[in-house]
Protein backbone atom coordinates (compact mmCIF):
# COMPACT_ATOMS: atom_id res chain seq x y z
CA UNK A 1 0.00 0.00 0.00
CA UNK A 2 1.56 3.33 -1.05
CA UNK A 3 1.61 6.40 1.82
CA UNK A 4 -1.70 8.52 1.72
CA UNK A 5 0.68 11.54 2.36
CA UNK A 6 3.23 12.72 0.26
CA UNK A 7 5.64 15.54 -1.10
CA UNK A 8 6.96 15.61 -3.92
CA UNK A 9 9.60 17.99 -5.84
CA UNK A 10 8.21 16.52 -9.33
CA UNK A 11 5.19 17.55 -11.03
CA UNK A 12 2.24 15.60 -9.39
CA UNK A 13 0.60 12.96 -11.21
CA UNK A 14 -3.43 13.85 -9.90
CA UNK A 15 -4.22 9.93 -11.80
CA UNK A 16 -1.53 8.78 -9.05
CA UNK A 17 -3.16 10.56 -6.28
CA UNK A 18 -6.85 9.32 -7.14
CA UNK A 19 -5.34 6.10 -7.83
CA UNK A 20 -4.45 5.86 -4.14
CA UNK A 21 -8.05 6.07 -3.02
CA UNK A 22 -10.30 4.67 -5.49
CA UNK A 23 -12.11 1.09 -3.86
CA UNK A 24 -14.91 -0.86 -4.84
CA UNK A 25 -16.78 0.67 -1.22
CA UNK A 26 -16.91 4.21 -2.68
CA UNK A 27 -18.68 5.12 -5.65
CA UNK A 28 -17.41 9.18 -5.16
CA UNK A 29 -14.15 10.73 -5.27
CA UNK A 30 -13.80 14.51 -4.87
CA UNK A 31 -10.40 16.01 -5.86
CA UNK A 32 -9.09 19.55 -4.79
CA UNK A 33 -6.15 20.66 -6.94
CA UNK A 34 -4.43 23.71 -5.93
CA UNK A 35 -2.39 25.70 -9.11
CA UNK A 36 -0.45 28.51 -9.44
CA UNK A 37 -2.37 31.37 -10.39
CA UNK A 38 -1.02 34.03 -12.54
CA UNK A 39 -2.68 37.00 -10.48
CA UNK A 40 -3.49 37.84 -7.37
CA UNK A 41 -4.84 41.23 -6.38
CA UNK A 42 -4.36 42.48 -9.95
CA UNK A 43 -0.67 41.98 -9.51
CA UNK A 44 1.34 39.12 -11.56
CA UNK A 45 3.25 36.22 -10.20
CA UNK A 46 5.99 35.09 -12.63
CA UNK A 47 6.71 31.99 -10.72
CA UNK A 48 6.47 30.63 -7.27
CA UNK A 49 9.00 28.95 -4.52
CA UNK A 50 7.55 26.45 -2.50
CA UNK A 51 9.20 25.21 0.34
CA UNK A 52 8.32 22.46 3.23
CA UNK A 53 9.25 21.84 6.84
CA UNK A 54 9.30 17.84 5.10
CA UNK A 55 8.77 15.42 7.69
CA UNK A 56 7.07 17.65 10.56
CA UNK A 57 4.54 18.27 6.95
CA UNK A 58 3.95 14.90 5.99
CA UNK A 59 2.92 14.38 9.40
CA UNK A 60 0.61 17.16 9.73
CA UNK A 61 -0.86 16.16 6.33
CA UNK A 62 -1.12 12.18 7.78
CA UNK A 63 -3.05 14.28 10.80
CA UNK A 64 -5.46 15.76 8.46
CA UNK A 65 -6.51 12.63 7.04
CA UNK A 66 -6.85 10.71 10.76
CA UNK A 67 -8.91 13.58 11.55
CA UNK A 68 -10.68 13.20 8.30
CA UNK A 69 -11.21 9.38 9.01
CA UNK A 70 -12.41 10.60 12.45
CA UNK A 71 -15.28 12.92 11.12
CA UNK A 72 -16.33 10.56 8.06
CA UNK A 73 -15.41 6.52 9.08
CA UNK A 74 -15.95 6.00 5.36
CA UNK A 75 -13.78 8.09 3.89
CA UNK A 76 -10.42 7.88 2.41
CA UNK A 77 -8.14 10.50 1.57
CA UNK A 78 -4.74 11.31 -0.11
CA UNK A 79 -3.26 14.37 -0.01
CA UNK A 80 0.37 15.50 -1.87
CA UNK A 81 1.97 18.74 -2.15
CA UNK A 82 4.71 19.70 -4.61
CA UNK A 83 8.12 21.88 -3.07
CA UNK A 84 10.47 23.79 -4.98
CA UNK A 85 9.87 26.29 -8.33
CA UNK A 86 6.48 25.88 -10.10
CA UNK A 87 5.62 27.95 -12.94
CA UNK A 88 1.99 29.36 -13.52
CA UNK A 89 -0.76 26.71 -13.55
CA UNK A 90 1.73 24.05 -12.17
CA UNK A 91 -0.19 21.80 -9.84
CA UNK A 92 0.67 22.64 -5.95
CA UNK A 93 -1.39 20.53 -4.39
CA UNK A 94 -3.40 17.53 -4.97
CA UNK A 95 -6.78 16.18 -2.54
CA UNK A 96 -8.27 13.04 -3.27
CA UNK A 97 -11.20 11.66 -0.94
CA UNK A 98 -13.24 8.81 -1.86
CA UNK A 99 -16.30 7.81 0.12
CA UNK A 100 -19.50 5.84 -0.38
CA UNK A 101 -21.56 8.55 -1.50
CA UNK A 102 -21.19 12.03 -3.01
CA UNK A 103 -22.06 14.75 -0.27
CA UNK A 104 -19.39 13.78 2.37
CA UNK A 105 -16.25 13.57 -0.16
CA UNK A 106 -16.88 17.13 -0.77
CA UNK A 107 -16.88 18.17 2.75
CA UNK A 108 -13.82 16.22 3.17
CA UNK A 109 -11.96 17.39 0.32
CA UNK A 110 -12.88 20.80 1.66
CA UNK A 111 -11.76 20.13 5.59
CA UNK A 112 -8.72 18.95 4.45
CA UNK A 113 -7.88 21.90 1.99
CA UNK A 114 -8.77 24.14 5.07
CA UNK A 115 -6.62 22.30 7.67
CA UNK A 116 -3.81 22.30 5.64
CA UNK A 117 -3.66 25.67 5.29
CA UNK A 118 -3.56 26.27 9.00
CA UNK A 119 -1.12 22.99 10.43
CA UNK A 120 1.08 22.25 7.72
CA UNK A 121 4.26 23.75 7.82
CA UNK A 122 4.58 24.56 3.56
CA UNK A 123 5.47 28.41 2.54
CA UNK A 124 5.61 29.92 -0.35
CA UNK A 125 7.77 32.78 -2.13
CA UNK A 126 5.63 34.87 -4.79
CA UNK A 127 8.21 36.01 -7.46
CA UNK A 128 7.00 39.27 -9.46
CA UNK A 129 8.85 41.66 -11.75
CA UNK A 130 9.35 43.94 -9.04
CA UNK A 131 10.53 41.68 -5.73
CA UNK A 132 9.47 38.44 -4.22
CA UNK A 133 8.21 37.46 -0.64
CA UNK A 134 7.21 34.72 1.38
CA UNK A 135 3.84 34.97 1.91
CA UNK A 136 1.54 33.92 5.48
CA UNK A 137 -1.54 34.60 6.17
CA UNK A 138 -0.96 36.49 9.40
CA UNK A 139 -4.55 37.68 9.73
CA UNK A 140 -6.00 34.17 9.98
CA UNK A 141 -3.70 32.92 12.82
CA UNK A 142 -2.82 33.93 16.06
CA UNK A 143 0.56 34.68 16.82
CA UNK A 144 2.82 32.12 18.71
CA UNK A 145 0.49 28.71 19.68
CA UNK A 146 -2.74 28.45 17.64
CA UNK A 147 -5.37 28.10 20.24
CA UNK A 148 -6.12 24.40 19.22
CA UNK A 149 -2.86 23.19 19.85
CA UNK A 150 -2.53 24.85 22.88
CA UNK A 151 -5.42 22.98 24.24
CA UNK A 152 -4.91 19.78 22.69
CA UNK B 1 22.56 20.46 22.14
CA UNK B 2 19.99 21.11 20.01
CA UNK B 3 18.72 21.66 16.27
CA UNK B 4 17.11 25.27 16.10
CA UNK B 5 15.64 25.46 12.52
CA UNK B 6 13.99 28.25 10.19
CA UNK B 7 12.40 28.25 7.22
CA UNK B 8 10.95 30.53 4.50
CA UNK B 9 11.40 34.53 5.89
CA UNK B 10 13.08 33.77 8.92
CA UNK B 11 15.30 31.19 6.96
CA UNK B 12 16.45 33.84 4.26
CA UNK B 13 17.11 36.65 7.40
CA UNK B 14 19.13 34.20 9.35
CA UNK B 15 21.02 33.20 6.50
CA UNK B 16 20.88 29.40 7.40
CA UNK B 17 18.28 26.81 7.63
CA UNK B 18 19.95 25.18 10.59
CA UNK B 19 22.22 26.38 13.80
CA UNK B 20 23.38 24.01 16.52
CA UNK B 21 22.74 25.69 20.22
CA UNK B 22 21.86 24.19 23.36
CA UNK B 23 18.49 25.23 24.48
CA UNK B 24 18.04 22.88 27.42
CA UNK B 25 16.07 24.24 30.17
CA UNK B 26 14.70 27.28 27.76
CA UNK B 27 11.11 27.99 27.58
CA UNK B 28 9.63 27.79 24.47
CA UNK B 29 8.68 31.44 24.76
CA UNK B 30 12.77 32.44 25.88
CA UNK B 31 14.01 30.90 22.42
CA UNK B 32 11.68 33.11 20.56
CA UNK B 33 13.38 36.38 22.82
CA UNK B 34 17.00 34.92 22.30
CA UNK B 35 16.46 34.30 18.40
CA UNK B 36 14.53 38.02 17.93
CA UNK B 37 17.69 39.47 19.65
CA UNK B 38 20.08 37.50 18.33
CA UNK B 39 19.32 38.06 14.75
CA UNK B 40 17.30 41.14 14.97
CA UNK B 41 14.06 39.05 13.77
CA UNK B 42 11.02 40.98 14.81
CA UNK B 43 9.06 38.23 12.65
CA UNK B 44 10.30 35.59 14.95
CA UNK B 45 7.40 36.69 17.26
CA UNK B 46 4.97 35.61 15.13
CA UNK B 47 6.22 32.25 14.92
CA UNK B 48 5.29 29.48 16.23
CA UNK B 49 7.23 26.46 17.47
CA UNK B 50 7.66 23.08 16.48
CA UNK B 51 9.12 20.90 19.26
CA UNK B 52 10.27 17.94 17.16
CA UNK B 53 8.25 18.31 14.84
CA UNK B 54 4.90 18.89 17.12
CA UNK B 55 3.15 22.58 18.11
CA UNK B 56 4.36 23.96 21.39
CA UNK B 57 2.74 26.18 23.46
CA UNK B 58 4.94 29.20 25.22
CA UNK B 59 5.79 27.58 28.15
CA UNK B 60 6.93 24.34 27.12
CA UNK B 61 10.91 23.56 27.99
CA UNK B 62 13.15 22.77 25.79
CA UNK B 63 14.95 19.19 26.68
CA UNK B 64 18.26 17.82 25.67
CA UNK B 65 18.32 17.08 21.91
CA UNK B 66 15.14 18.34 21.10
CA UNK B 67 14.69 19.92 17.56
CA UNK B 68 13.47 23.32 17.64
CA UNK B 69 11.69 24.68 14.59
CA UNK B 70 10.56 28.90 13.85
CA UNK B 71 6.95 27.94 11.49
CA UNK B 72 6.14 31.49 9.98
CA UNK B 73 2.35 31.18 9.26
CA UNK B 74 2.06 29.18 6.73
CA UNK B 75 0.55 29.55 3.15
CA UNK B 76 0.87 26.05 1.23
CA UNK B 77 -2.19 24.56 -0.52
CA UNK C 1 -9.95 24.75 -28.04
CA UNK C 2 -11.50 21.04 -27.08
CA UNK C 3 -15.45 20.84 -26.27
CA UNK C 4 -15.65 21.33 -22.55
CA UNK C 5 -18.42 18.31 -22.24
CA UNK C 6 -18.50 14.60 -24.05
CA UNK C 7 -19.64 10.85 -24.23
CA UNK C 8 -17.24 8.64 -24.63
CA UNK C 9 -16.99 4.61 -24.61
CA UNK C 10 -13.51 4.73 -23.78
CA UNK C 11 -12.25 4.97 -20.11
CA UNK C 12 -12.72 8.60 -19.40
CA UNK C 13 -8.92 9.98 -18.31
CA UNK C 14 -8.88 12.65 -15.73
CA UNK C 15 -5.72 14.31 -16.63
CA UNK C 16 -7.84 15.09 -19.91
CA UNK C 17 -10.85 16.80 -18.04
CA UNK C 18 -8.74 18.39 -15.77
CA UNK C 19 -6.26 19.78 -18.84
CA UNK C 20 -9.72 21.09 -20.13
CA UNK C 21 -10.28 24.15 -17.60
CA UNK C 22 -6.40 24.63 -15.93
CA UNK C 23 -5.71 28.38 -16.50
CA UNK C 24 -3.66 31.19 -15.24
CA UNK C 25 -6.53 33.23 -14.05
CA UNK C 26 -7.37 29.88 -12.05
CA UNK C 27 -5.71 28.97 -8.54
CA UNK C 28 -8.08 25.96 -7.69
CA UNK C 29 -9.99 22.88 -10.04
CA UNK C 30 -12.50 20.99 -7.97
CA UNK C 31 -12.88 17.59 -9.92
CA UNK C 32 -15.80 15.18 -8.90
CA UNK C 33 -15.04 11.53 -10.27
CA UNK C 34 -17.94 9.07 -9.84
CA UNK C 35 -16.65 5.48 -9.59
CA UNK C 36 -18.55 2.19 -10.21
CA UNK C 37 -19.41 1.01 -6.66
CA UNK C 38 -19.76 -2.65 -5.75
CA UNK C 39 -22.28 -2.66 -2.83
CA UNK C 40 -25.53 -0.48 -3.01
CA UNK C 41 -27.44 -1.41 0.07
CA UNK C 42 -26.01 -4.53 0.64
CA UNK C 43 -26.43 -5.81 -2.61
CA UNK C 44 -23.61 -6.55 -5.09
CA UNK C 45 -23.08 -5.33 -7.86
CA UNK C 46 -21.18 -7.00 -10.96
CA UNK C 47 -21.29 -4.51 -13.17
CA UNK C 48 -22.88 -1.30 -14.70
CA UNK C 49 -24.33 -0.94 -18.32
CA UNK C 50 -24.67 3.07 -19.43
CA UNK C 51 -26.64 4.61 -22.11
CA UNK C 52 -27.23 7.90 -23.19
CA UNK C 53 -29.33 9.88 -25.59
CA UNK C 54 -26.20 11.22 -26.53
CA UNK C 55 -26.77 14.09 -28.67
CA UNK C 56 -29.06 15.53 -26.02
CA UNK C 57 -26.63 14.31 -22.77
CA UNK C 58 -24.02 16.12 -24.35
CA UNK C 59 -26.85 19.50 -25.06
CA UNK C 60 -27.20 19.06 -21.70
CA UNK C 61 -24.02 18.83 -20.08
CA UNK C 62 -24.00 22.14 -21.90
CA UNK C 63 -26.49 23.48 -20.52
CA UNK C 64 -25.28 22.57 -16.80
CA UNK C 65 -21.59 24.34 -17.97
CA UNK C 66 -23.73 27.43 -19.01
CA UNK C 67 -25.89 27.77 -15.71
CA UNK C 68 -22.65 27.17 -13.57
CA UNK C 69 -20.82 30.21 -15.65
CA UNK C 70 -23.92 32.61 -15.22
CA UNK C 71 -23.90 31.61 -11.46
CA UNK C 72 -19.86 31.71 -11.12
CA UNK C 73 -18.75 33.94 -13.52
CA UNK C 74 -15.51 33.12 -13.31
CA UNK C 75 -15.39 29.55 -13.52
CA UNK C 76 -14.81 27.28 -16.18
CA UNK C 77 -16.24 23.95 -16.09
CA UNK C 78 -15.53 20.22 -18.28
CA UNK C 79 -17.73 17.36 -17.70
CA UNK C 80 -17.09 13.81 -19.21
CA UNK C 81 -19.45 10.91 -18.73
CA UNK C 82 -18.77 6.95 -20.16
CA UNK C 83 -20.73 4.80 -21.63
CA UNK C 84 -21.29 1.14 -22.12
CA UNK C 85 -20.25 -1.27 -19.69
CA UNK C 86 -18.19 -0.41 -16.55
CA UNK C 87 -17.09 -2.45 -13.57
CA UNK C 88 -16.21 -2.02 -10.08
CA UNK C 89 -14.00 1.04 -9.60
CA UNK C 90 -14.03 2.34 -12.99
CA UNK C 91 -14.65 5.82 -13.82
CA UNK C 92 -18.67 6.58 -15.00
CA UNK C 93 -18.32 10.32 -14.80
CA UNK C 94 -15.94 13.47 -14.48
CA UNK C 95 -16.28 16.70 -13.47
CA UNK C 96 -13.84 19.30 -13.28
CA UNK C 97 -14.29 23.37 -12.39
CA UNK C 98 -11.59 25.89 -12.68
CA UNK C 99 -12.19 29.18 -10.39
CA UNK C 100 -10.13 31.54 -8.97
CA UNK C 101 -10.41 31.05 -5.42
CA UNK C 102 -11.35 27.47 -3.88
CA UNK C 103 -14.60 27.88 -2.23
CA UNK C 104 -16.48 28.55 -6.01
CA UNK C 105 -15.00 25.79 -7.39
CA UNK C 106 -16.37 23.04 -4.61
CA UNK C 107 -19.72 24.91 -5.28
CA UNK C 108 -19.85 24.83 -8.74
CA UNK C 109 -18.65 21.53 -8.50
CA UNK C 110 -21.32 19.89 -6.23
CA UNK C 111 -23.86 21.86 -8.52
CA UNK C 112 -22.95 20.03 -11.46
CA UNK C 113 -23.17 16.75 -10.00
CA UNK C 114 -26.41 17.52 -8.97
CA UNK C 115 -27.89 18.55 -12.31
CA UNK C 116 -26.40 15.95 -13.72
CA UNK C 117 -28.34 13.81 -12.01
CA UNK C 118 -31.52 15.58 -12.58
CA UNK C 119 -31.53 16.74 -16.78
CA UNK C 120 -29.08 14.65 -18.28
CA UNK C 121 -30.80 11.53 -20.22
CA UNK C 122 -28.03 8.46 -19.15
CA UNK C 123 -28.98 5.42 -17.09
CA UNK C 124 -27.46 2.98 -15.91
CA UNK C 125 -28.30 -0.58 -15.78
CA UNK C 126 -26.75 -2.65 -12.43
CA UNK C 127 -26.30 -6.27 -13.12
CA UNK C 128 -26.11 -8.46 -10.03
CA UNK C 129 -26.09 -12.16 -10.02
CA UNK C 130 -29.48 -12.73 -9.64
CA UNK C 131 -30.55 -10.39 -12.68
CA UNK C 132 -29.99 -7.00 -13.67
CA UNK C 133 -32.37 -3.35 -13.67
CA UNK C 134 -32.39 0.05 -15.31
CA UNK C 135 -32.01 2.40 -12.42
CA UNK C 136 -34.01 5.40 -11.70
CA UNK C 137 -34.47 7.50 -9.29
CA UNK C 138 -38.23 8.03 -9.56
CA UNK C 139 -38.37 9.49 -5.59
CA UNK C 140 -36.25 12.20 -6.54
CA UNK C 141 -38.38 13.11 -9.84
CA UNK C 142 -42.06 14.44 -10.34
CA UNK C 143 -43.81 11.96 -13.47
CA UNK C 144 -43.73 14.02 -16.46
CA UNK C 145 -42.07 16.62 -16.98
CA UNK C 146 -40.16 18.22 -14.20
CA UNK C 147 -41.37 21.60 -13.02
CA UNK C 148 -38.21 23.49 -13.42
CA UNK C 149 -38.50 22.35 -17.43
CA UNK C 150 -42.16 23.26 -17.56
CA UNK C 151 -42.08 26.73 -16.40
CA UNK C 152 -38.85 27.40 -18.54
CA UNK D 1 -43.11 11.45 -39.95
CA UNK D 2 -41.76 11.12 -36.70
CA UNK D 3 -38.90 9.40 -34.89
CA UNK D 4 -39.95 7.58 -31.99
CA UNK D 5 -36.86 7.17 -29.91
CA UNK D 6 -36.49 4.86 -26.24
CA UNK D 7 -33.99 4.47 -23.80
CA UNK D 8 -33.04 2.41 -21.27
CA UNK D 9 -36.22 0.05 -19.31
CA UNK D 10 -38.44 1.43 -22.39
CA UNK D 11 -36.02 0.10 -25.17
CA UNK D 12 -35.89 -3.21 -23.57
CA UNK D 13 -39.87 -3.35 -23.43
CA UNK D 14 -40.37 -2.03 -26.83
CA UNK D 15 -37.42 -3.85 -28.29
CA UNK D 16 -36.18 -1.45 -30.44
CA UNK D 17 -34.69 1.78 -29.67
CA UNK D 18 -36.46 3.79 -32.46
CA UNK D 19 -39.53 3.51 -34.71
CA UNK D 20 -40.57 5.74 -37.36
CA UNK D 21 -44.52 6.89 -36.92
CA UNK D 22 -46.51 9.67 -37.89
CA UNK D 23 -47.46 11.43 -34.94
CA UNK D 24 -48.32 15.23 -36.48
CA UNK D 25 -51.02 16.65 -34.65
CA UNK D 26 -50.80 14.86 -31.51
CA UNK D 27 -49.88 15.95 -27.80
CA UNK D 28 -47.40 14.86 -25.85
CA UNK D 29 -49.73 13.37 -23.55
CA UNK D 30 -51.71 11.83 -26.88
CA UNK D 31 -48.36 10.09 -27.74
CA UNK D 32 -47.34 8.50 -23.96
CA UNK D 33 -50.83 7.30 -23.89
CA UNK D 34 -50.24 5.77 -27.40
CA UNK D 35 -47.20 4.17 -26.55
CA UNK D 36 -48.84 2.97 -23.16
CA UNK D 37 -51.83 1.40 -25.03
CA UNK D 38 -49.52 -0.22 -27.55
CA UNK D 39 -46.94 -1.57 -26.04
CA UNK D 40 -48.18 -1.85 -22.23
CA UNK D 41 -45.95 -0.14 -20.75
CA UNK D 42 -47.21 1.18 -17.45
CA UNK D 43 -43.64 3.04 -17.15
CA UNK D 44 -44.21 5.40 -20.19
CA UNK D 45 -46.09 7.25 -17.75
CA UNK D 46 -42.84 8.20 -15.31
CA UNK D 47 -40.93 9.24 -18.55
CA UNK D 48 -40.28 12.60 -19.46
CA UNK D 49 -40.86 13.24 -23.35
CA UNK D 50 -38.26 15.42 -24.96
CA UNK D 51 -39.20 17.07 -28.36
CA UNK D 52 -35.93 17.39 -30.32
CA UNK D 53 -33.82 16.82 -27.90
CA UNK D 54 -35.76 19.40 -25.17
CA UNK D 55 -37.77 18.56 -22.77
CA UNK D 56 -41.53 19.36 -23.66
CA UNK D 57 -44.75 19.71 -21.12
CA UNK D 58 -47.57 17.37 -21.64
CA UNK D 59 -49.70 19.94 -24.04
CA UNK D 60 -47.07 20.28 -26.57
CA UNK D 61 -48.23 19.27 -30.11
CA UNK D 62 -45.61 17.68 -32.19
CA UNK D 63 -45.11 18.77 -35.54
CA UNK D 64 -44.30 17.30 -38.70
CA UNK D 65 -39.94 15.89 -38.61
CA UNK D 66 -39.92 16.28 -34.46
CA UNK D 67 -37.80 13.82 -32.56
CA UNK D 68 -39.86 12.70 -29.97
CA UNK D 69 -37.98 11.14 -27.00
CA UNK D 70 -39.07 8.94 -23.73
CA UNK D 71 -36.95 10.38 -20.94
CA UNK D 72 -37.38 7.30 -17.95
CA UNK D 73 -35.88 8.98 -15.09
CA UNK D 74 -32.14 9.27 -15.22
CA UNK D 75 -29.28 7.92 -13.64
CA UNK D 76 -26.18 9.53 -15.17
CA UNK D 77 -23.09 10.17 -12.93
Amino acid sequence: MSESCYITQKPIIIQDVVDRVVRPEAGAVNTFIGTVREFTKGKQTLYLEYQAYESMAVKKMEEICTEIKRRWPDAEPSIAHRVGRLEITDVAVVIAVSTPHRAESYEASRYAIERMKEIVPIWKKEHWHDGAKWIGDQKERQPGVPAKEDIQ
Amino acid sequence: MNQLLFFAELQDRVGKERIDIDLEGKTVQQVKEYVEDTYELHKAKEAMIAINEEFASRDTLIKKGDVVAFIPPVSGG
